[in-house]
């Protein structure tokens, strides 16, 4: 234990769903000032629960059941409203884990970030501004000043993320909750935002309680961990103790569980490309309003990219490179601005309607935002067997039956009857998996599939990823910043720049002799546990 | 089990209420609803008529009870009539948009802009003065709002990501409107659907001034209402009776309208 | 004078042209303002207004008009017969659309087929036949009394602008929707002799009256406590008891002239059958319904001929009384077998969906199967002015004589199908009534009307109408009278309210 | 800007095939009613002669299509010909009558808004609990009581009981202000509360969907106020179905509320339009309802201008 007084300490916390489960059962831990603490554990183990439960903002339907959360000494759960109000934000700031849903989409983005800043601190408008625009910069946002007249929708993953950190971190709260903050950036981003938290950490001695599956990141940043598994408390101690030298069982398997470069597969047979890009080139018609003239974004800039049959492509990249665009266009689900996709063959512009449906139906997205691309009004069951619907001739049994089979898969097993609020971040990703891999498709495009899961979770489903492709040849773009699972999974890189791709090669030549330089600095910069996985 | 929310344990009393008076109304009624008795005119509530008697010396309890099948009958047809057609116009016409859109706000624009009484007066000519006279007429006033409302949701509906996801699984556009544009859209529609139920009760007191309402002497409680207008002073419950069958049964739907609502709302912790 | 009346009227009036494009509202209005040569007294006979007397030769056909000395219109100018003329003029111009040119080109009740001045203060008019209405007519308030108005009520193009003429009052300012003002006419000259209908003394004793035009009975009555209003000259029946019980209103009531009856179509296949007509009187309580209808201002009259008329004697005074057993053994000897009888009425006139309602119930009684049909009323004065219908309830605008009385039910079913009776005998006898100007031969020829028609029984009527008005107790010298038009002359207003 | 002014100049095209349609359907239903304006003016005293000749004069006795060719063309050069009652020229008797209905109907459903966004956002933030109950049951009860009931009511309080307000009658603000809106009081009071029962369910209603989104979390977990939250994030994102009920409520009202105005008295729109449909006053019918119409479209054209504003995710091509 550290010596200084903790700035947040729970005990023996409990919180219980309104059925009588705990989904989070007696755990404890303390997070002193100025400190880094990591939690780690199995998706939906309970850490974002734990930690909303912090700030008195868990969901409808969960309740603390037992315990204490002391935040310099005094209990949050049975603070007054008055006193949590004061608390949120400018004593406690939590980085959500899901930033596509965290902003408001009616508010641009300045308005949400000054929002808060005037609330807890006397300043004038422009003043707040100016500390907003410097925050949007240090995160990395080009073109800060345009951004705050801009809504959500016109940004990226990423950026979405970064604006958001950038809202929890303007207010300098004394402790910083951040919850998978940085799933959507590329590590050069990742590594600058983390800086930043560091030295938050550094000159206002904010503690920091970092959720993340990262291991590299934990280890390189943080001073201390917490491993949870199924709401309990496996371990925590020292990273240093705990990654290297692990007393329990779980926490050796999740650390095993990191990617490893996927050596010996076998070579993709030569073929015709099954989808093929050709200078395919999207714009969007504008990213101002309809009272100010729009201006034009071109968001992918011709790219070319052929995709045989069995292989697994990756897609790395800056974020706001264009990879989700990119990737959408391909499926054409976004209309192009220029250029072709051609699948089998094919050019699918002027395709007739049998070849159009063919396409459809063939080639599938799992979406970077798993979360708003789940109908909050089906449940996980009805929502993963949809696509059955094309599959003709099956019975509602063998539906089902696919359904389950396909849940258990992704370690979802039993949770068919819920919606998709009621589940944790890294288990509405795998219901977005689910949903595209259920039909066999020949064509996937996974947008950050793996981000939100845990390293055993993340193994479990690039295992299903090659198992599926070894039974069913089905080729894939893998859109990642997460080397260690491309280099898992990828029989190809192609790495993305300001919607152009800059370089392309195989698996390993990419990964051990970049050649361009924005690729020698991804690869730099993505943290390591450093120890021998 | 858990205790059933307030709106639904108020709402279905209310409702329950409601249908067993129209139910009664076909088996008993304490006096004959439509027999006149001219020494009984205006009389106050007694023993005798427990809400008095109307301006022809007739009982108000058992014209309330008449008037609730007749109320109810044309109000519940009206209201799906309506919800009905305008759900489904309103879905197409946010959906596809186009020139579809175009076309279908131009009609309801214009049925919009329609006077209710001219309407109803271009019915009587082809239906005659009947009840379903009166479901038509109301029915097609009514359908626009609807078809706006749902419109308007739906606009907002189909640019969620959801909606996306389901074309990428090859969800056909009509599939996809239903099940997932649909459902996200109901809030609203409850709510009109809910609140025309009183419209509907109401203007049916309007139309029967122009001869489209339930044909005399049948009660309804909009016709009640209307009748008893002049007698306000001098003998208030001839409308307060009607006026407060309608504010209850109105009360009982809404809360019943939540409970639905929440019901499809997989949100709401029961 | 002093004080400002106001008086209700329940909707706009359409113009100030008298007898041109109008209605009850612009009669009532146009009649403060402009005076005709004769005017009705209280008891609805025609006496001289502008004209000091009138000479009708022995042939009844030269009518010799003088008028009045130091009338002046209220622009100060002097009346003279040349005024006559050129409101005569205008008034028989086809182009203007008089309310009664038919009345006086032979179409209808007279012919006039010459009009002159011999000098300024004497106007001769000459019909072709004799008639007992000429006078009548040229009285009608819906001809707007055939009022002189100063040629300057027009502009240099002919076209209407107010009316100017030697009425009490003065055109003042018309804001549609809302009221129309008159003021008192410092120029007015009054006729010797009390107020009596539209002679005698009709000097303004307020500055200003207003028409206030307020559609809604409920907010009338509202108005009228809040002393928002001075009086309501055409009170509903249902407001009556209400009235009646309040001190701070006075309320007066007399019998109209106009009629609110039963209508049955007699060339339908079913009520065709005169046994069943019949059998639907015997079924019917007329004094009841009479007596519910009018919340018992009227009693009942089932004569075509109203009440306040001379020529209501006692014939015309029986009532027939209800007989359940009789109706139904004729209705069992016409073979009725519950057939329905569509039964039209509107809510317009709320006394005469009272009367449907009433018939339903009692005819049920003896067996008569009703089916109410509510329609608005210019669905329903189409299907009477077409005659398409079984039966409806209906009611009939004031008419100042028997013999128009007779006209306005009896005729050619073919050529004029809003007629209700069709009795070639009953026409001769009218045709006889016209043009007889003695009271006994006259009164001799209705009687045997009055029985021919009730055996025949193409409609029934219930009661001639009430005029019933309310006054608030600060209006002084209002009276209601059988026309029922509100008057605003004698009448005074007391400061305070 | 160019965008903006193609977009709504595109959209003012397309009003006219509404007018259009309007204008038949109008044109052709007043004429197969039955009523006849002609026996409405000449009352049970016509005779067949007079009827033919008043017919003639009105131009009434032409074949429909001729009458709607010959109208049409006159609307085309801005007339909308004469009343038949009156006589007075169709559009000036309209738009006198439109600014006693738009002042009260603005004001009224500007009003109920007011009372309707905070009302329904305060029981949906407590929903289910006794103030939501009380919330719904007034919202309930105000729109299950028929306008005319209600300004009677209020008539007979305000007016007669009390004797603040004046019963009837109208005077326009241009000519004296305090006057004119003692006689307004009471029938905006009516619409309001009318109205507002309404447009309080349907705040209510979108604003409990939007309570549960991640987005009013976050802003709680800025340390927003509950009224801020309610007022700057629930309150946008919840306004649009609102926006759509506001815009079709003024839409109809301004057509004129007819019930309101007779038992008010006031000389509006809505009366005009009833006792012309009464009177088969063909002309004044048929520039009301092309009247309404235009001002149906202008106020949905708004509304759909407004839309990108609550959800900016929605664009207005
Ligand atoms: N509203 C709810 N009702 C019932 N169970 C819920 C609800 N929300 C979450 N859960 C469950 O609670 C558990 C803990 O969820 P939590 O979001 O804390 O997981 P997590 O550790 O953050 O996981 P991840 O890494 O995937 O984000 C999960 O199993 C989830 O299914
Ligand atoms: N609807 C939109 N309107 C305007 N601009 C958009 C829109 N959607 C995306 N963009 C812009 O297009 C660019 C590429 O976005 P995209 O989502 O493809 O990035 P990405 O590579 O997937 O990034 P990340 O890794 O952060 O998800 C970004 O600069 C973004 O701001
Ligand atoms: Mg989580
Ligand atoms: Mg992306």
């Amino acid at each position: 234990m550290t010596a200084t007084q903790p700035l947040l300490s729970v005990r023996n916390l409990r919180l219980d769903v309104s059925s009588g489960v705990s989904i989070v059962n007696d755990i404890s831990f303390d997070v002193a000032p100025g400190e880094i603490v990591a939690l780690v554990g199995e998706s939906g183990s309970g850490k974002t629960m734990a930690a909303r439960a912090s700030m008195r903002l868990l969901p409808k339907g969960i309740h603390p059941g037992a315990g204490q959360i002391l935040f310099n000494g005094k209990d949050v759960l049975t603070a007054s409203d008055e006193d949590m109000r004061a608390l949120r934000g400018a004593q406690i700031g939590m980085i959500f884990q899901e930033p596509m849903v965290s902003l408001n989409p009616a508010m641009t983005i300045g308005a949400q970030l000054v929002e808060g800043l005037r609330l807890h601190e006397k300043l004038s408008v422009e003043q707040a501004l100016d500390r907003a625009v410097d925050m949007l910069r240090r995160v990395q946002i080009n073109d800060p000043e345009g951004c705050l007249a801009a809504f959500p929708h016109q940004f990226s993953g990423g950026m979405r993320q970064r604006i958001m950190i950038a809202s929890v971190m303007l207010l300098k709260p004394k402790l910083l909750i951040a919850d998978e903050p940085t799933t959507a950036l590329d590590t050069l981003t990742q590594r600058e935002v983390i800086e930043v938290m560091v030295d938050l950490t550094r000159s206002q001695g904010t503690a920091v309680l970092l959720i993340t599956h990262n291991l590299g990141l934990v280890s390189q940043y943080a001073q201390r961990m917490v491993v949870l598994e199924r709401g309990k408390l496996v371990e925590t101690g020292s990273v240093e103790q705990v990654l290297h030298h692990p007393r329990e069982t779980y926490t050796r398997t999740l650390i095993d569980a990191l990617p490893k470069r996927f050596h010996g597969r076998p070579a993709i047979a030569e073929a015709a490309p099954l989808i093929e890009a050709r200078n395919l080139a999207v714009t969007f018609a504008g990213a101002g309003n309809m009272f100010s003239a729009a201006q034009p974004k071109q968001a992918v800039k011709g790219v070319s990219l052929a995709v045989r049959p069995g292989e697994a492509v990756a897609i790395v990249g800056g974020s706001g490179s264009g990879k989700t665009t990119f990737g959408r266009a391909l499926i054409g689900l976004l209309a192009h601005s220029g250029g072709e996709v051609l699948f089998r063959g094919k050019s699918m512009n002027g395709a007739d309607r049998a070849q159009q449906r063919d396409y459809r139906l063939s080639c599938q997205l799992v979406f970077q935002d798993p979360y708003s691309s789940l109908d909050p009004r089906q449940k996980i069951a009805s929502i993963v067997g949809e696509p059955l619907r094309h599959e003709p001739g099956l019975s509602r049994a063998q539906k089902a039956e696919r359904v389950q089979e396909i849940l258990d898969e992704v370690g979802l097993g039993g949770f068919g009857d819920r919606y998709p609020h009621a589940l944790s971040g890294g288990q509405r990703q795998r219901v977005a998996i689910a949903r595209a891999v259920i039909r066999n498709p020949a064509f996937v495009v996974a947008d950050e599939p793996v981000s939100a899961l845990d390293m055993t979770i993340q193994k479990q489903v690039l295992d299903l990823f090659r198992r599926l492709q070894a039974r069913h040849g089905f080729a894939c773009v893998f859109i990642s910043h997460d080397l260690g699972a491309v280099s898992s999974v990828a029989d190809r890189i192609v790495v993305m720049e300001n919607g152009l791709i800059v370089e392309e090669g195989d698996v390993d030549d990419i990964l051990d002799h970049p050649t361009h330089p924005y690729t020698k600095a991804l690869l730099e910069a993505a943290p390591t546990i450093g120890v021998a996985a | 089990m858990k205790r059933p929310a307030p709106n639904l344990l108020i709402g279905g009393t209310l409702v329950t209420v409601v249908l067993a008076m129209a139910a009664t109304a076909l088996f008993w009624t304490p006096y004959d609803p439509m027999a006149l008795n001219l020494r009984a005119r205006t009389l106050p509530p007694s023993e005798l008529y427990w809400l008095g008697t109307d301006e022809f010396g007739r009982d108000v309890v058992s014209r309330l009870l008449l008037g609730a099948s007749q109320s109810l009958t044309v109000a519940i047809f009206t209201v799906l009539l309506a919800v009905a057609v305008g759900t489904i116009l309103g879905l197409i016409s946010g959906y596809v948009r186009g020139i579809t859109d175009r076309i279908l706000m131009v009609v309801s624009d214009a049925v919009l802009a329609f006077p209710g009484t001219l309407l109803a007066l271009g019915l009587m000519v082809i239906m005659g003065p009947n009840t379903m006279g009166i479901i038509l007429a109301l029915g097609i006033a009514y359908t626009p709002s609807v078809l706006r409302i749902v419109r308007g949701s739906v606009l907002s509906a189909r640019e969620r990501e959801y909606v996306e996801a389901s074309r990428a699984i090859g969800n056909s556009e009509f599939y996809t409107m239903i099940r997932h544009v649909l459902p996200n859209c109901v809030a609203p529609v409850v709510v009109l659907a809910t609140s025309m139920f009183g419209w509907v009760v109401l203007a049916e007191s309007g139309l029967s001034f122009l001869g489209l309402g339930v044909p005399p002497p049948a009660p309804t409680w909009g016709n009640m209402l209307s009748a008893a207008r002049p007698y306000l002073e001098r003998a208030p419950w001839l409308g307060l009776a009607p006026g407060l069958c309608i504010a209850f049964t109105l009360l009982g739907i809404n809360l019943l309208g939540d409970a639905l609502r929440d019901r499809l709302d997989p949100r709401m912790e029961r | 004078q002093e004080g400002n009346l106001r008086i209700r009227i329940n909707a706009d009036i359409r113009s100030s042209d008298p007898g041109i494009n109008r209605d009850a509202n612009s009669d009532a209005v146009v009649a403060h303002v402009v005076e005709g040569l004769v005017g009705y007294k209280d008891d609805a006979t025609v006496a001289p207004l502008l004209a000091k007397s009138v000479d009708v030769s022995a042939d009844g056909l030269t009518y010799t008009f003088t008028l009045r000395d130091g009338v002046t219109f209220s622009n100060g100018e002097a009346l003279t017969s040349e005024d006559v003329l050129f409101a005569w003029d205008r008034y028989t111009n086809p182009e203007s659309g008089w309310r009664c040119l038919p009345d006086v080109n032979g179409e209808g009740v007279s012919h006039v087929t010459d009009v002159s001045a011999p000098d300024a203060s004497t106007v001769v008019f000459t019909l072709e036949q004799p008639t007992a209405l000429f006078l009548a007519t040229l009285a009608r308030a819906d001809c707007g009394g055939t009022g002189i108005y100063h040629s300057s009520s027009l502009d240099a193009e002919g076209k209407w602008v107010a009316p100017i003429g030697t009425g009490p009052f003065t055109f003042g300012e018309w804001r549609t929707g809302q009221f129309v003002e008159l003021k008192a006419n410092p120029n007015y000259s009054a006729l010797e002799g009390a107020r009596d209908g539209y002679v005698g003394d009709k000097t303004p004793l307020v500055e200003t009256v207003r028409f206030v035009i307020v559609p809604d009975d409920s907010a009338a009555k509202a108005a009228l406590y809040a002393g928002d209003v001075d009086v309501i000259p055409d009170v509903n029946n249902a407001d009556v008891p209400e009235f009646k019980a309040d001190e701070r209103i006075d309320l007066q009531s007399v019998p109209g002239m106009g009629l609110t009856a039963l209508l049955f179509q007699t060339q339908d296949p079913l009520l065709g059958d005169v046994r069943i007509r019949e059998a639907l009187r015997l079924s019917l309580d007329l004094s009841e319904i009479a007596d519910v209808v009018s919340e018992g201002q009227a009693k009942p009259s089932n004569s075509v001929i109203p009440q306040p008329s001379s020529y209501f004697t006692e014939v015309q005074a029986q009532v027939p009384a209800r007989d359940l057993e009789k109706a139904k053994a004729l209705l069992a000897e016409a073979g009725y077998k519950g057939e329905p009888i569509t039964w039209l009425t509107t809510e317009f006139y709320p006394q005469l969906f009272s009367a449907a309602i009433l018939v339903q119930a009692m005819a049920q009684e003896a067996g008569i199967n009703i089916q109410i049909e509510t329609l608005d009323w210019a669905t329903l004065l189409d299907r009477y002015t077409n005659g398409t219908y079984q039966a409806m309830s209906f009611t009939y605008s004031a008419r100042l004589d028997p013999s128009l009385s007779y006209d306005m039910v009896s005729g050619d079913k073919a050529a004029q199908p809003n007629k209700v009776w069709d009795s070639v005998e009953g026409r001769d006898l009218m045709a006889k009534a016209r043009v007889s100007s003695d009271p006994a031969e006259r009164q001799a020829i209705f009687d045997q009307l009055e029985g021919m028609i009730r055996a025949d029984v193409p409609l029934l009527v219930l009661y001639s109408g009430t005029r019933v008005s309310a006054a608030h107790a600060g209006v002084e010298g209002y009276a209601t009278w059988p026309v029922g038009l509100p008057r605003a002359w004698g009448v005074s207003v007391n400061s305070g309210n | 800007m160019p965008a903006l002014a193609r977009y709504i100049g595109k959209r003012l095209l397309w009003t006219l095939p509404t007018l259009l349609l309007v204008s038949v359907m109008v044109f052709f239903m007043v004429r197969l009613i039955p009523g006849d304006p002609v026996q409405l003016i000449l009352g049970d005293q016509a005779t067949p002669s007079e009827v033919a000749q008043l017919t003639r004069k009105l131009g009434l006795d032409q074949p429909i299509p001729v009458q709607f060719v010959l109208w049409l063309g006159q609307v085309a050069q801005g007339d909308l010909g004469n009343s038949i009652t009156n006589g007075q020229p169709v559009l000036p008797l309209m738009l006198g009558r439109f600014q006693v209905t738009a002042v009260i109907v603005i004001l009224a459903v500007g009003l109920a808004t007011l009372i309707a966004v905070p009302a329904g956002l305060l029981a949906a933030w407590k929903q289910n609990g006794r103030l939501d109950i009380a919330v719904v049951a007034a919202a309930t009860l105000l729109m299950s009581v028929p306008s005319f009931w209600l300004g009677l009511v209020l008539l007979l309080v305000f007016g007669l009981k009390l004797g603040w307000l004046p019963v009837v009658g109208f005077v326009p603000f241009t000519e004296n202000f305090w006057s004119a809106l003692t006689y307004i009081v009471l029938p905006v009071a009516t619409l309001t509360l009318i109205e507002v029962g309404v447009l309080t369910r349907m705040v209510r209603a979108s604003a409990i969907e939007v309570l549960r989104l991640e987005y009013v979390t976050h802003a709680r977990a800025k340390g927003l106020s509950e009224r801020q939250v309610l007022l700057r994030h629930v309150m946008p994102n919840a306004f649009a179905p609102t926006w759509t009920m506001i815009g079709l409520v003024l839409g109809g009202l301004l057509g004129g509320a007819a019930v309101l105005e007779t038992v008010f008295t006031l000389p509006g729109l809505g009366r005009l339009l009833v006792d012309a449909i009464f009177a088969r006053d063909y002309p004044v019918v048929q520039g009301c309802l092309l009247f309404t119409a235009l001002l149906y479209v202008l106020v949905n054209l708004i509304v759909d201008l407004c839309y990108p504003l609550f959800d900016p995710r929605v664009t207005a091509s």
